[in-house]
């Protein structure tokens, strides 16, 4: 009665390279096989042998760091007071009505570049995911350069992506836009291959073993399961863009970033206070959204 | 670490650690930003251990300088008279300009070559879109504005984005981004320090001539400043220092020629011009 | 398609014995064997490696002449054969009609998968879908999300899903566990009703077994009886640990 | 012989209002329960229609927002000279040897900084997590502020929390260490908890069922099928904290952020590519730890 | 603990049938019952009500006097009830001997936690586990993950799991499905020995269902059979759809 039997190797990628097309042999890697030889007493061996030296090396970086980077809780209770003066210096928010309306500006512009990045983020980046996924199984020669791209997309601040695009079509909030689409794109990438590699492996190998090509077996049998978890990563990356338009804005791509650069620079702090609880706001608005459709899709699966 | 007692003073009235703090406007070329030179000289100068932090914004220097944890700073003309709003600062020196040979330099407004507005006023009259650098910027922000409004503009005080009758403005955070912005036809004009101009044709960076100055005014330099605080032998002695400094592969490092004494009152007018531009709220 | 284990072992990492050991075993073109076995016995084991999820330690094993090793000839063999798992191996999210008709994607067009995709049953599987559904009794939940089935009722989707694309081999391993007598002997009897296709299933139900021409049961991993009748007394050798026929 | 049967509501946050301590009777609210007597058509077209509702406005917010932000291919196409000038100026990279030395010792300063972050990130953040997410089901008045502090904490930009600390404890790595570990902390706990609530439910119900707390079901069923991709997100945040150093260099907090701060300031595009060549070796570079701990830990899980 | 159920009603959203239709079922403390009927009849679900996991749409419920339906008194049935779910519900990523104390987690001290977050037995379970472990055939594999067991082997874990707090209530559904005869007698016959416990199983083998002292039946949710014996006529009325004793 009990299911799931013949387990299937715990990382998906491993049984990946089952089936390819690019004519060269290879045998399928079933993990169970790893060390054909190798005893059960080896294998604990290893095992917990690697377990401890990773424990041991994740230790000592973070003494290393703590040490190097000089953090220190007393400094951090000395320092209080001046940071509650900066805090204290936020209220009251400035509530006037003609910052009241261009805050109003700035929120739909931000609105705007943040969906507008989020489409084109979208596209490419599931593109990436699917290309990138162990278990989907795309040839090395593809999914090694699309892992790559998505690493450059992201690791890139947007900050000189947007100098680029600036330099590009000029200044305003299109160069925002794709400033934050390609660097949208690269976090989705991971985020969403990562998602659709810890899918469920029974039905994969069940569809997999009716001989359905590889594309096949993700659109029948990864994507389906994986398809609410992607959703809401999509949503998160909205959210995700609302503040990344708030860094670019410093750069002149307008929106909320934008007057929150002024106002920090001129150390208005009243009224970053007012953009501060602006971009709250959206950002829990976007929360709440992402967490009325995760339970819509919940029950409507198709 | 940055714990130390502030209160500490040695027997020349310095902190035991002197904290400056530096945005890097201007460095030599080829070598990699690095002040260890002037950290050294001020230590062995002021017999004193001091901390160097250099940092690419000045709101994080302010703040810190407001909350006590920098002693001495290099701002800019605008930053400073800002820091003086939060908390009780002194000018003590600034360096020369090495192209005008004085304490002031200069900021200027640019337009394309190809463009047909030859000066301020043609700028204003034309309508088009501006481009400021940062908005914190003397140079990149505040004069402009000065020009533009002493030309027939009406840059407002309370929105700082709208100045009637251009069209646009924007910010653009740094000066090359201004450049580059009135370069590729984004922005019709901009305002920019030229010495900064200068450097970005010698490098190559820009085309010598592709950008036509249409207006230029005189701002006094980029001050260091000094806590009050810190009291009038602290004062004295850090002015000495810089005064005094000769060598030439520092001033070499620090782009100019030499420093000299500056007061509050040279930068009463930066001060007049930010509040009636809403750049500062007094 | 006829498959041929020649001293087939597997050993799985972790574990002192093997889940396979020294197999040997022909199973012929069209012929119908039944599986037994204590649990752990290496049933599961066996099927899955037919197919090339599990890769033998040492040993050879040929299906219809080609090696489940080389990736190309595998998937030839996958394409003609039905497979019904052990366990959960539907895909969630699906409904269950679209579940039943994954296995024949290899043969799909476009219209297929866009009628696939919208949660239909492309056109020309329609009929048969019907059918079988009908003979396995779940024709009312065809539309339901399998998430919300019984036990038994997947375990049709599952058996529907292996049958539709009328494969050359099928393999199933414990097909009417969970299933109800009379719901059970329908499943074997859409089984044992393909004739000239090889058929492969592993059970724990004797009187399902007594229903197929061959029987291999294993213990500890080896072929402890292969015979076409099971006696009373060989069941209860097999499941009991004794030498069968002693 | 088929598993799962009873087949739990889809969205498991559904269901954690099962059991509470709070003393109120709550009934058990199975989703399978939801329309009571809704009848089969009704709930189909309810789905359907909310589904086409969620597509309209996605769309329409998608055509506003493009319409809005100007964007379009043809300014791209225009302005790619522009943009290939400035790409073209990263070329070649700087190597001299001061230079790389000095990026030696900024790459160091962003490791340990971001090792530290982590390290106060992940233990605020997972805290977070465990109180927000829906299946552990802590009581509203912990679950909903837990929530509330995760969206300030993630929605208040790096840079401003890195003002508030620079005042706190001075310019340096340690006031970069507290802005980005609260940072981290906040998005963290987003997906963390999403990754608890995507936890298979039938192990959930069946530790539930036995009358565990709603502590040992969190510690005994949702943890450890979660821990993996627990384990994955906390590597991939590492990799943000390093991208946040060098958005929050401008602290003076050092690091490669500070030096892409100041080759940006400065024009030195050559700089500047070296800079971002180091930063995107040291994303790859953790990238690859994280791949390797993914597979590691799918052999090796207790 | 005695089970009243009277006029129990549930119907799932989207269904058009009911999966329990007007049930009203005693059973006494200490009794044990066997449920029998077709796929999809409603045994498990049945069972989920009794447990608070599916909410009656009409119709009341109490368990040992209690009322599921109450949060408080919900936990306190559960803590006293043991549980064999259908389908897979062991908790991967731990060992088969982990999941096997999972059910007396409401027990545990600091030392016991401290002893199964690092995946031991904590010691006054041992010699329990180690007895269960040995009747079901499990020892070998206690230490071993349980994504890494057979089907059969993981229906026995979660078997051990159920019995080892000494419930005084036993809910098992399909408690033998995947096992082979020999093993399947062991397990009934452990959930038999619970004398003065309360055990309620689900189950489609007939000569399983045999050696309970009553049977009851349900039929598209309604109760269709209820009395101490099942003779054959009896049984193929059940799965055949006829009116029970005509
Ligand atoms: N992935 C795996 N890793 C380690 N051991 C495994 C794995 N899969 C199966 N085994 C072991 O191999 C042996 C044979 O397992 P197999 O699933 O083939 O048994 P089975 O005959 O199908 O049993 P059942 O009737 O219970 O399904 C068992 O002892 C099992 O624990
Ligand atoms: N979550 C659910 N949503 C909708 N329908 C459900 C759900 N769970 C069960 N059903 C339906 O309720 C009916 C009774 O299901 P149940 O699981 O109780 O049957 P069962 O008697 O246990 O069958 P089996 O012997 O196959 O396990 C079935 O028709 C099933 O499809
Ligand atoms: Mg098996
Ligand atoms: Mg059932």
């Amino acid at each position: 009665m009990n299911p799931r039997t013949g387990s299937f190797p715990a990382n998906p990628s491993q049984d990946a390279v089952d089936e390819r097309d690019d004519g060269k042999e290879r045998l399928p890697t079933d993990l169970n096989q790893e060390p054909p030889g190798g005893g059960r007493a080896a294998v604990r061996y290893r095992r917990s042998k690697t377990r401890w030296l990773v424990l041991v090396i994740a230790i000592a970086a973070v003494v290393w760091s703590l040490d190097g980077t000089g953090v220190s809780f007393a400094s951090l209770i000395e320092g209080w007071d001046n940071a509650r003066e900066i805090l204290a210096g936020l209220f009251p928010p400035q509530t006037d009505e003609e910052l009241l309306r261009s805050v109003g500006k700035a929120v739909v512009e931000t609105l705007q570049i943040s969906i507008a990045a989020l489409f084109f983020g979208t596209v490419m980046g599931l593109l990436l995911a699917l290309l990138m996924a162990g278990n989907i199984g795309a040839p090395k020669w593809i999914s090694l350069p699309a892992r790559w791209v998505a690493t450059v997309f992201r690791s890139v601040p947007e900050l000189l992506w947007a100098l680029v695009f600036v330099a590009a079509v000029g200044l305003g909030p299109a160069a925002g836009v794709y400033a934050i689409s390609l660097h949208a794109a690269g976090l989705l990438a991971k985020l969403v291959s990562e998602q659709l590699e810890a899918v469920d492996v029974a039905p994969v190998e069940a569809v997999r073993l009716t001989g359905a090509t590889r594309l096949a077996t993700a659109v029948l049998a990864i994507v389906p399961q994986a398809r609410n978890n992607i959703a809401s990563l999509v949503l998160y990356q909205w959210e995700c863009n609302i503040r990344s338009s708030a860094i670019i804005g410093f750069v002149g791509a307008g929106g909320i970033g934008q007057a929150l650069g002024i106002s920090m620079r001129l150390f208005r702090y009243e009224e970053l206070a007012t953009l501060m609880i602006a971009l709250l706001l959206l950002v829990l608005v976007v929360d709440q959204i992402s967490r009325f459709l995760r339970r819509r899709m919940g029950a409507a699966t198709r | 670490g940055t714990t130390d007692d502030p209160g500490a003073v040695n027997s020349r009235g310095l902190p035991e650690t002197l904290r400056v703090g530096i945005i890097p406007n201007m460095a030599p070329d080829k070598q990699s930003a690095r002040y260890d030179p002037l950290r050294e000289y001020l230590s062995t100068k002021l017999d004193t251990a001091v901390e160097l932090f250099v940092a690419t914004d000045y709101a994080g220097v302010v703040a810190a300088l407001a909350a006590e944890k920098v002693d001495i700073a290099y701002l800019g003309g605008l930053t400073y008279v800002q820091a003086k709003a939060q908390v009780d600062v002194r000018p003590l020196v600034t360096e020369v300009d090495k192209e005008t040979g004085a304490k002031e330099y200069l900021s200027g407004i640019v337009v394309r070559d190809d463009s047909p507005y030859r000066s301020v006023a043609d700028v204003v009259a034309g309508k088009g879109t501006f481009a400021f650098g940062d908005v914190s910027s003397t140079s990149g922000s505040l004069y402009p504005r000065m020009m533009l409004n002493a030309a027939g503009a009406s840059c407002s005080a309370s929105a700082i984005d709208k100045c009637p009758p251009l069209s646009e403005v924007a910010f653009t955070g740094g000066h090359d981004a201004t450049a580059q912005a009135v370069v590729n036809g984004s922005a019709d004009a901009g305002g920019i320090e030229l010495r900064i101009l200068h450097r970005l044709e010698n490098d190559g960076k820009l085309p010598k001539g592709r950008l036509r100055v249409v207006g230029t005014e005189r701002v006094m330099g980029y001050p260091w400043v000094m806590r009050s605080a810190l009291g009038e032998q602290a004062a004295t002695a850090i002015t000495a220092a810089f005064l005094e400094m000769n060598q030439p592969g520092l001033l070499d490092l620090l782009q100019t020629t030499g420093y000299q004494q500056v007061t509050d009152a040279d930068y009463a007018s930066v001060e007049k011009h930010a509040v009636e531009l809403g750049l500062l709220t007094a | 398609m006829e498959i041929r284990l020649t001293g087939v072992s597997v050993t799985f990492p972790d574990r002192e014995h093997p889940a396979l050991d020294d197999v040997s075993l022909t199973v012929e073109e069209a012929e119908h064997v039944v599986l037994l076995g204590p649990s752990g016995s290496g049933k599961t084991t066996l099927l899955r490696c037919v197919l090339g999820a599990v890769k033998p330690t040492s040993g050879t094993l040929t299906v219809g002449g080609k090696n489940p090793a080389k990736a190309a000839e595998l998937r030839a063999i996958r394409r003609c054969t039905g497979v019904v798992r052990q366990g959960n191996d539907l895909v969630h999210g699906l409904r269950a009609q679209t579940n039943a008709v994954l296995g024949t994607s290899p043969s799909w067009g476009l219209r297929d998968w866009a009628a696939v995709l919208r949660g239909r049953v492309p056109a020309r599987y329609a009929e048969r879908v019907r059918t079988l559904a009908e003979t396995q009794g779940i024709q009312p939940f065809l539309k339901s999300q399998v998430e919300s089935l019984s036990g038994g009722q997947r375990q049709r989707v599952a058996l529907v899903r292996a049958v539709l694309p009328e494969p050359r081999l099928l393999l199933a391993d414990e097909p009417t566990s969970g299933l109800d007598p009379v719901t059970a002997q329908a499943a074997v009897h859409t089984l044992r009703e393909a004739s000239g296709v090889t058929v492969v299933i592993s059970t724990h139900d004797l009187s399902i077994a007594r229903q197929f021409p061959r029987v291999v049961a294993l213990r500890d991993g080896r072929v402890c009886f292969d015979g076409p009748e099971l006696s009373e007394r060989d069941a209860r050798d097999i499941y009991e640990g004794v030498e069968v026929g002693t």
